[in-house]
């Protein structure tokens, strides 16, 4: 125990001493750890400010039913029973047509020419929100719904809801993507840096194994500072993705804002910047391992 | 101690070692002579088990060598290495260079510093812990080196060229140090050129020449029994 | 002469038996350059794609003139000859009603919904494309032909364009300030990376100067790797480009579709690829300099 | 060739030179001795240029030492350095270490290789171009050092205990090869411990201790003219 304890402190006092040597360096290297990690974190965080934006907008996939012109108050309330009791709508809301004039009006940009429409040419409506959003699904809800009678036309979304959905997900496919490739790059780096840094101690590692130390003794050292660098790398990708949003804080709000959205950024939360900064470490200590191990590897052949 | 039997070791084409047959008894003091290239360096490697030779047994310590890849690090940690080049770590200071053989064994810090400092002591480098080893002249380095070698009291202690870097007189105080080892118990080898110890009448002296051993004299006078008397 | 190609010959052997010594490492750090800079790369391209995209199917800001309800062929000809007089007017083009509801229908996403108006609602309009696409001009550009007889109304264009205009504007800024990060975290790893690697040779280095080596005959050959190595993650960024546009083409296509827009992706030019070949190369070239002329310095004043 | 008027040196307290007054002609082979730490190798240093004293003047081949941070690069090719510890770079084949001198110098790739080449040769290890520092032994690594001190033809060698790796008859030989150098022209300096040279009629003596010259015996015999008769 007592030895245990021992080599422990004393792989921690060596990391410290060659972290002091070359501080210069492992800052720079927790620098661009932090921005490659700070890309797909933003590119996350940003996906979920707006999706979350767009939800509270209502901007996720609707069907619009429209009612048969001129329908009456019972006809309405007949399609509003049915809504109400089919399993696969999640919830519905009566648009009056006046409401509807407006809602064209304001949400799809064409405010001043339902000026020039005469009278009011749209019907009541239904805006009916589905409990599956999956294309398919929304698309069979839409055609059972305009085969019932008293419905003129049942559509899917307006284009503009589309869009952002579609942007939205290509945006998530993209920050999964990307941090499956940071995931390897970090590890590469870790390697080569810490490859590079066995290179430079390899006296050191070869005159410790000669009198007698195990691979676990040379390793510890690296994988502990690397331990370090990478979750300073994390925490300065958290603290720079806090300063890009602050930064993007009011174009993006202007952009959202455009689609109809109510707007507030929001960072990570308490557990994604601990998975972050965890994430990084344990990255940055698995590829220190695998490079000296690898060191250690070539060293022994050479020697023996 | 160590027993060799029929060791050969081969560079490639090149035959360092060719056929030795040595049994060393613990306690005693063998000074391995022959000229340059003669296979000193390479018998005291294979002995600390980091060359496997290409043929015969190794037995140090009851362990087979030969067998095994490398020394188990018990045995590693037993053994005091001196290396014909030092292998000082140059960006350590002097004591962190002597206290390794205790941090690989995980001897606590404050310890390990303690022991570290009598050690330099010993060799005559008391005061001197912080410098680095470029800060030490040519046979300070060397007497740096083997207090690295002995800080942890090893069963075994293996030492080339030991005086090399030194006047006669430092090098009979390096001479005394050893067989002061030897007196309190450690089995001592090492490699030398140096013209002093041939007349050293407490030492087996051992010549080796193109890998193999062409003489073998005995202490005339055993080191453990003549120590108190002697030095 | 004869010495300076000796000096230089030299040196690119001295640097390619470093880099046979430790080609993972080498390797590791091209990828780590390329991934960083197939980001910005990528985002760039984009930005231009969607953005040629959007100008060829008309999604640069517009503004449209509706006539008043019943204009005749003279009136709407009156409109027309005072716009190809205008000088703020690029080109501008005449929609006639039939036409504006089936934009109205493929455009604003509201296919059916015509079918639901009693006949057209819309009068004759003209779709203007201004010079200036600022907002202030394209305001006062607006508010000056809403006033001309004939004229019902004067929009500027749908939400739409708006959003895709604010859209590409902010990837554009953000592909420029990715870029100036990227420049510096080029420079700075490229820094970290030859800080270790001459950590890793000070004895070659000390006895090289002990010998009378001149400090530019040491940092040669770090410079000439830094410059190979910075060009071949260059073009590791280049190829990740081309691969992640030709996996991103399939889904852009359906973003920018939705948008109205022809679509095919294209990849940089050979200006541009040869510019982030070449500023890839020589900016791990100054940080390899910056770092091999400290470490010089530095050892400089400890062997003094 | 060389002129130290009241040199001195301190590291931090200690004073490892005080007050060296010394001629050296060209063409001169004059051996430095003493005790270990006597201050021999930092006075090679400070002629080298290595090394800048605290005080005093030192003016090689004309150049004053003590005033430039760092000898200019023409001086520093003009001298030939062996190093105590060698300096041998221990990722570069032989050759490799040897030519060194003549890549700094800018001699093209073929001409360095064949005078490398010839400069092993010159120090018996012909045939073993190829192989690492260490895969030789210390002896061997010895001669290697030497054949890239005098691979480029120095006028100044420079030589800090040139044979403590090595038995008395691969001592003498590369007595007799720094004879040669000096009586081809070049001014030889060397600290050593190595007795041999101590009766040594051809070398001038001079004798440190402390960091002050003790003793200074001239040859009795001038290289130049006695080494056709002699080796
Ligand atoms: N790693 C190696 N690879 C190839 N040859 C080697 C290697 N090590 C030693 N040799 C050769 O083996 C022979 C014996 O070497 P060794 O180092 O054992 O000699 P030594 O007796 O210690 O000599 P010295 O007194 O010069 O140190 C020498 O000829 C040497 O060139
Ligand atoms: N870089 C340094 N920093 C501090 N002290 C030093 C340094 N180099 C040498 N010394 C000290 O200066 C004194 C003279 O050293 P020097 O290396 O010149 O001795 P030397 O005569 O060559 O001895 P040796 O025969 O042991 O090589 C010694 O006491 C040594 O400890
Ligand atoms: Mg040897
Ligand atoms: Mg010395």
């Amino acid at each position: 125990m007592r030895r245990w304890l021992a080599h422990r402190r004393l792989a921690i006092t060596t990391a410290a001493r060659r972290a002091a040597r070359a501080p210069l360096s492992l800052l720079a290297q927790a620098l661009i750890i932090g921005m490659a990690v700070a890309l797909p974190l933003l590119l996350h965080l940003t996906v979920q400010n707006v999706g979350r934006a767009a939800g509270q907008s209502g901007a996720d996939p609707r069907i619009t039913l429209f009612l048969a012109a001129g329908s009456d108050a019972p006809a309405a309330q007949a399609i509003a029973d049915r809504l109400a009791a089919h399993p696969a709508v999640a919830s519905h809301r009566h648009v009056p047509r006046d409401e509807a004039l407006a809602e064209l009006r304001e949400r799809h940009g064409l405010p001043d020419l339902a000026d020039l429409l005469p009278g009011n040419p749209l019907p009541d409506a239904f805006s009916v929100r589905a409990r599956d959003l999956d294309p398919a699904a929304l698309e069979s809800l839409r055609a059972e719904a305009a085969a019932w009678p008293g419905v003129a036309e049942a559509l899917l979304d307006s284009a503009w809801a589309r869009q952002l959905q579609a942007a939205l997900a290509f945006a998530r496919a993209l920050a999964i993507g990307l941090s499956a490739l940071l995931a390897l790059v970090l590890v590469a780096s870790a390697f080569a840096v810490c490859a590079l840094q066995a290179a430079r101690d390899r006296e050191e590692i070869a005159v410790s194994r000669l009198l007698g130390a195990s691979p676990a003794f040379v390793r510890r050292p690296f994988v502990y500072l690397a331990l370090a660098v990478g979750a300073a790398g994390g925490t300065l990708a958290l603290g720079l993705a806090a300063l890009c949003l602050r930064a993007a804080d009011v174009p993006l709000r202007a952009l959202v804002v455009l689609y109809g959205g109510e707007f507030s950024l929001a960072g990570p939360t308490p557990l994604e910047a601990a998975a972050v900064v965890g994430g990084c470490a344990l990255l940055a200590a698995l590829g220190s391992w695998l490079a000296a191990s690898a060191h250690l590897r070539r060293a022994d052949r050479a020697a023996a | 101690m160590i027993e060799l039997e029929g060791v050969a070791h081969r560079y490639g084409a090149a035959t360092a070692l060719d056929g030795i047959d040595l049994d060393v008894g613990a306690g005693e003091f063998v000074v391995l002579g022959g000229p340059s290239g003669a296979g000193k360096s390479t018998l005291l490697r294979v002995m600390a088990g980091l060359v496997r030779p290409t043929a015969g047994r190794v037995v140090v310590s009851g362990q087979d060598l030969a067998r095994e890849r490398r020394a188990a690090p018990w045995l590693r940690q037993r053994i005091g290495l001196l290396f014909q080049e030092l292998a000082l770590l140059e960006d350590r200071s002097a004591i962190d260079n002597v206290r390794l053989p205790l941090d690989i064994a995980g001897v606590p810090g404050r310890t390990a510093r303690e022991r570290a400092s009598a050690a330099l002591a010993r060799v005559d480098l008391a005061g001197r812990e912080r410098l680095r080893p470029a800060q030490f002249s040519g046979g300070e380095r060397q007497r740096l080196a083997l207090a690295r070698a002995i800080v942890h009291g090893p069963a075994l202690l293996l030492a080339d060229e030991p005086t090399a870097r030194m006047d006669a007189a430092s090098a009979l105080a390096v001479f005394e140090l050893l067989h002061a080892q030897c007196g309190a118990g450690a089995t001592v080898l090492i490699a030398s050129h140096d013209p002093t110890t041939i007349d050293d009448v407490r030492v087996r002296h051992v010549r080796l020449e193109r890998g193999r051993i062409v003489e073998d004299r005995a202490a005339t006078c055993p080191a453990r029994v003549a120590r108190p008397a002697e030095a």
